[in-house]
């Protein structure tokens, strides 16, 4: 058990990963700028408007994939959080806890654009419907992890305590990807699924694949940059960084 | 009365019983929200009637919720929780334990009184019956969920607060489902699907969410 | 160039949308940025102050 | 930070009365401990072994980690490095918990203020797993000058006299090891040499105690000094 | 800032810095608990803007009520109120000048943040701005009524919901008032009347219980 | 009950250096003090006089009243039966509160935990109508064993260091009389001696001061005991 504990040890040393991430980030930067000025262009200029709800229906460029981003980061940051927990891995954690705020900025962004779609669509800014609702609750969760992580001063013991809050959230999940059955929704069903065509112009479709793709790079590039100050905080004492910060390396 | 499990769970009763106030403030506190919503929104019967279902689950949630903070932090705060640690029992049987006793002192009276509140907002009795039965399965499941929120703020600085924030949005399944089976026979129809599936919550609430609490408590401990 | 600016009619939803969604992500790096600047001259500082009682 | 000074003492004693649990016969040893509070090391390659019998004192400044090692040795924390073991097992997978063997007593007196003194160590006795009775319990809360005070709720009592109350169930809890944190603050003199007594009877019958303390205390037995710090 | 009072305010309002979330916290508390109520009560907008003054001013009042356990117990448990005891100024004033700090922390935000939750239960501009008033006028009401429960309920186990019983009753006069303003816009009249009739009760509040709270801590401390 | 002996010292000095507060050359003295607590009568007629440069040592075994009425003198409680003279006033009607002519210092440590050691005794200068300085803050708190600990927040102290913290913040408030409750309790010896020679230097400064502890000290000065029960 333990020896296995020191070669993860070893896979995920902090070093490693630090300059690992460093060599990373600038990648996934320039790619994020270019697949959102390749998306805005599409999006903005060259896709038409819609014979229905004219042009605000462009907001569905900047919805679909805050929204996504928003529910998988979710995810993403509970399966981190489980795996620092279970096998006491420090960068899991560190992981788990650079996720959040992006998580949530990207659920706000949802919502904002969400009621700002809502207004010239169905009248109103807001209802209270399962898709709507769920959102939120999602906001709440992330809201609660990071305040739990703030509440405690020992790190470890704030990693280890937010990592259950964000497992017992997961359940959550899939009860409110349930509750629109048991509830009447205003909001749009699925239109893009793995198995079926997709039931919009192609233009549209694959603007927003490209959208969604920006802000796909955009979460790892600052997840990752997220990580690092998170690991320098962490390890401010370790040798390492001792190392890297005479060696005149950013 | 001599296994370990008894003798906590005897334990937490008298705690209770020998300050009565505390098992009667969180029952005064579900009647006072109750009766403060007709001061905030008006007299109107009707309106009052359609909002029954709602305004008594939020109420109850909020009682429980509130006094679910005391769950772990009386243990916690005079060093019992640290000595719990060190029974040789498992922690998650213990947890369990006290949230059982928890129940009967807080969530069990809620069930009762609320009768009571239903029929001053001008629910009928087929209706209070499915309130009642809802509560009756609900309320365990509050806390139950509740229990991790409460060991997740243990020893915190505004505890109290942060665990509404840490739980509130969990509770949103269960609030929707007791909600539900009212409304549904206030409109003619039954209530059977929520109940249902209220009932497989609180079956897994009991199974999962001891083992969860138990593993909160060590880590807030460390 | 107004035509496009006035996106149909629904400026302020669309615009709303895109320019917060713009702002609220600079804002994001900015912070990052920031909290890294302040932390590396934090922990220069500690190095500097050890190195010197060392010398002491 | 200067690495720990601990003896040990290699060769095991067999004999133990049927007092104390099962398990009484095993050594206990710290390896390798490290722990950090904070930013701040506090010890590391901590390392000693106590055998059935012995007594470790922990000495050492206000701060210099005493209260953390204990709770480390107890199981509640986990080090930052190292495994602390009783017989051939880690603390922490001991079967029927840590508590089957061990009996901690810290800084908080970890009593009921609602309950009597009395109720108090029934109730923990029965949590630990014993059939506590009466008798001996009123025994023992009489021998440490709470005679008249066994059915005050525990609220009533002084300082002094809640640290009685909790040293009371905790000698009546039969543990191989009992681990005690500053035992002697807030306490009179009377009651402190009534401790020594039950502590060195607790020694006779091969048990294991770890101690710390600021007050210099004799203690007739085989006593090792830890000085962390 | 060399004055005692300056000094406490300071204080006060550093230690609340330091952990934010506190504050914010309370803030989450208020959100969280106006978005249940459409969860216990369905989604229907128009009926959900008639209910929006009393679920707000019920929900703020809670938040309030809530976070007021905090403003003495902290003080009270590490031995600082003691010390506050002995400190040669008026009682009366040290404890205004704490319920201050409290209001900023705490009330404010409310304000603050009210308008975006009444804009998600469908509320209109000008009825947004006289719910900002009222509360503007009415929390700090809620802060010095509440100040003297939390000093009664100073070291009693279950403070926090006994506060609640012992204040909530005292609650009902601002919140029927502040409820009722907004409801008076909604209505079309003007809210004047209610608007100053809280006024009013604030300038009583703030002269009447300080005094009344010093008392009660005095008492608890004995 | 027994009534608790107490002697007291008739001729009043007149010197008192400016550092202590202006009615420094006031006798504290109770007269006829009763206290109960639940139903039990703690102690009743007790009387003594304390005069400036004297200390006077409360006594006596757990439970026998000694916290109690030190909460009586400071004005924290009021007794059954009797009264707290401060000069020729009652002492809970002294211009400027109580806390003008003394400081206290229970079992509870009155510390910040989300603050340095610093602010907190700054804050609690501030409070106490002073301007302290930063430099003599420091300058205490180094004195004390705690230099290098000063802006770390109290919470990451341990027991004795918060202890330590406690009365440098008390040391540096200038009272004529401290009122303090095991002060002792938790500190280890190389400040136990550090605050010997406080208590002395502010003894021949004719302060006052009032004291329980179970443990010997020896302390050069006109020292009364009291014993209770
Ligand atoms: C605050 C309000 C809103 C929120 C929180 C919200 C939330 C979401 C979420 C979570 C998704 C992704 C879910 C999935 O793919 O199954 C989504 C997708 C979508 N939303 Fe919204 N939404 C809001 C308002 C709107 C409005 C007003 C419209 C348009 C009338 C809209 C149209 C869509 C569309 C077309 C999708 C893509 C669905 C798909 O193709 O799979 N949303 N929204
Ligand atoms: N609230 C209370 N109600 C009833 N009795 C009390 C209460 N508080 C304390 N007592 C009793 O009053 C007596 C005196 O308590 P006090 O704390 O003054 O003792 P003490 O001399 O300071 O003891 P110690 O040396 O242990 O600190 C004790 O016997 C205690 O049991
Ligand atoms: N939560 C924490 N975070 C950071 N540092 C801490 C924390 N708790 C304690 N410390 C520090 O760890 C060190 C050890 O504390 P510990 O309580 O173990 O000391 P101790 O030896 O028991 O002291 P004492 O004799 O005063 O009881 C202290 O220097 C303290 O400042
Ligand atoms: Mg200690
Ligand atoms: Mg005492």
């Amino acid at each position: 058990m333990s020896e296995r504990g020191i070669q993860w040890f070893r896979f995920t040393a902090p070093a490693n990963f630090y300059d690992l991430a460093g060599r990373l980030i600038p990648w996934f930067a320039a790619l994020t700028i270019a697949l959102f000025a390749v998306g805005l262009y599409l999006g903005l200029v060259v896709a038409p408007s819609d014979y229905q709800q004219g042009d605000s229906y462009r907001i569905i460029y900047i919805h679909v994939p805050t929204a996504w981003m928003g529910m998988f980061l979710y995810v993403l940051m509970a399966a981190y959080a489980a795996i620092g927990l279970i096998w006491r891995i420090k960068m899991a954690d560190v992981m788990a806890k650079a996720i959040a705020p992006t998580g949530a900025l990207f659920t706000f962004l949802a919502l904002w654009t969400g009621a700002l779609w809502g207004r010239p669509t169905w009248g109103v800014y807001w209802v209270w419907d399962a898709r709507l609702t769920s959102m939120l609750i999602l906001l709440f969760l992330y809201l609660g992890y990071m305040a739990l992580h703030a509440a405690i001063d020992d790190r470890q013991r704030a990693s280890n305590a937010s990592a259950v809050l964000a497992m017992v959230g997961v359940v959550n999940v899939p009860i409110i990807y349930f509750s629109v059955q048991w509830w009447n929704t205003l909001h749009q069903g699925a239109s893009i699924t793995v198995t079926e065509a997709p039931t919009m112009a192609t233009i549209m479709f694959v603007t927003l694949l490209i959208m969604v793709l920006a802000a796909w790079m955009y979460s790892v590039a600052v997840v990752l940059a997220r990580a690092r100050v998170e690991l320098l905080e962490r390890e401010r004492n370790a040798r390492w960084v001792q190392e890297r910060l005479e060696g005149g390396t950013k | 009365m001599f296994h370990p499990l008894l003798a906590l769970l005897r334990r937490d009763l008298t705690l209770a019983l020998r300050r009565p106030q505390d098992a009667l403030t969180v029952v005064g506190f579900f009647v006072v929200v109750v009766a403060l919503f007709p001061l905030g929104i008006g007299p109107d019967p009707e309106f009052l009637r359609s909002l029954a279902p709602g305004v008594l689950w939020v109420a109850a949630l909020l009682a429980v919720m509130l006094s679910l903070e005391r769950l772990f932090s009386d243990d916690f705060r005079d060093g019992t929780l640290e000595q719990l640690l060190l029974v040789p029992e498992p922690m998650g049987l213990l947890v369990l334990t006290k949230i059982v006793a928890h129940w009967l002192i807080t969530g069990l009276p809620l069930v009762l009184v609320s009768p009571l509140l239903a029929i001053q907002l001008n629910l009928r009795p087929d209706e209070i019956a499915i309130l009642m039965l809802a509560l009756l399965i609900g309320t365990p499941i509050l806390s139950l969920i509740g229990a991790i929120g409460a060991a997740l703020t243990l020893g915190l600085r505004g505890g109290g607060v942060l665990i509404a924030l840490l739980i509130l949005p969990l509770y949103a399944p269960p609030l929707i489902l007791g909600a539900g089976a009212v409304d549904a026979v206030m409109h003619g129809s039954s209530a059977q699907a929520h109940l249902s599936l209220l009932g497989a919550m609180m079956v897994f609430a009991l199974f999962a969410t001891p083992w969860a609490t138990a593993a909160a408590v060590r880590i807030m401990l460390d | 160039m107004m035509e496009f600016l006035a996106m149909g009619g629904y400026a302020p939803y669309v615009w709303g949308s895109y320019l917060i969604m713009a702002g609220l992500l600079v804002v994001e790096m900015l912070q990052l940025r920031y909290r890294r600047r302040s932390l590396l001259a934090w922990i220069r500082r500690m190095a500097r102050l050890r190195a010197q009682e060392e010398k002491q | 930070m200067p690495a720990p000074h601990a003896t040990n003492h290699p060769e095991r004693k067999e004999t133990v009365t049927a007092e104390l649990s099962g398990m009484a016969d095993r050594e206990f040893r710290a390896v390798d401990l490290a722990a950090e509070r904070g930013e701040r090391l506090l010890f590391e390659h901590l390392e000693f072994k106590l055998s059935p019998g012995q007594l470790l004192q922990v000495s050492g400044r206000n701060g210099c980690g005493k209260t953390s090692l204990l709770r480390i040795l107890s199981g509640l924390s986990r080090p930052t490095a190292g495994e602390v073991y009783w017989g051939d097992e880690p603390i922490r997978s001991v079967d029927g918990g840590t508590g089957s063997c061990l009996g901690y007593l810290g800084h908080q007196n970890a009593l009921k203020e609602d309950m009597s003194a009395e109720e108090n160590i029934l109730i923990a006795g029965r949590l630990g797993g014993g059939r506590p009775e009466r008798e001996t319990v009123l025994a023992m809360l009489g021998g440490l000058g709470l005679a008249g005070y066994e059915d005050l709720p525990v609220r009533f009592l002084s300082q002094g006299q809640k640290r009685r109350v909790a040293l009371a169930r905790l000698l009546l809890q039969p543990r191989a090891l009992l681990i005690l944190d500053e035992p002697y603050a807030a306490l009179d003199v009377q009651v402190i040499e009534v401790l020594r007594g039950a502590i060195e009877a607790h020694l006779t019958r091969k048990g294991m105690i770890i101690i710390t303390t600021h007050q210099a205390v004799d203690i007739d037995g085989d006593c090792r000094n830890l000085h962390l710090g």
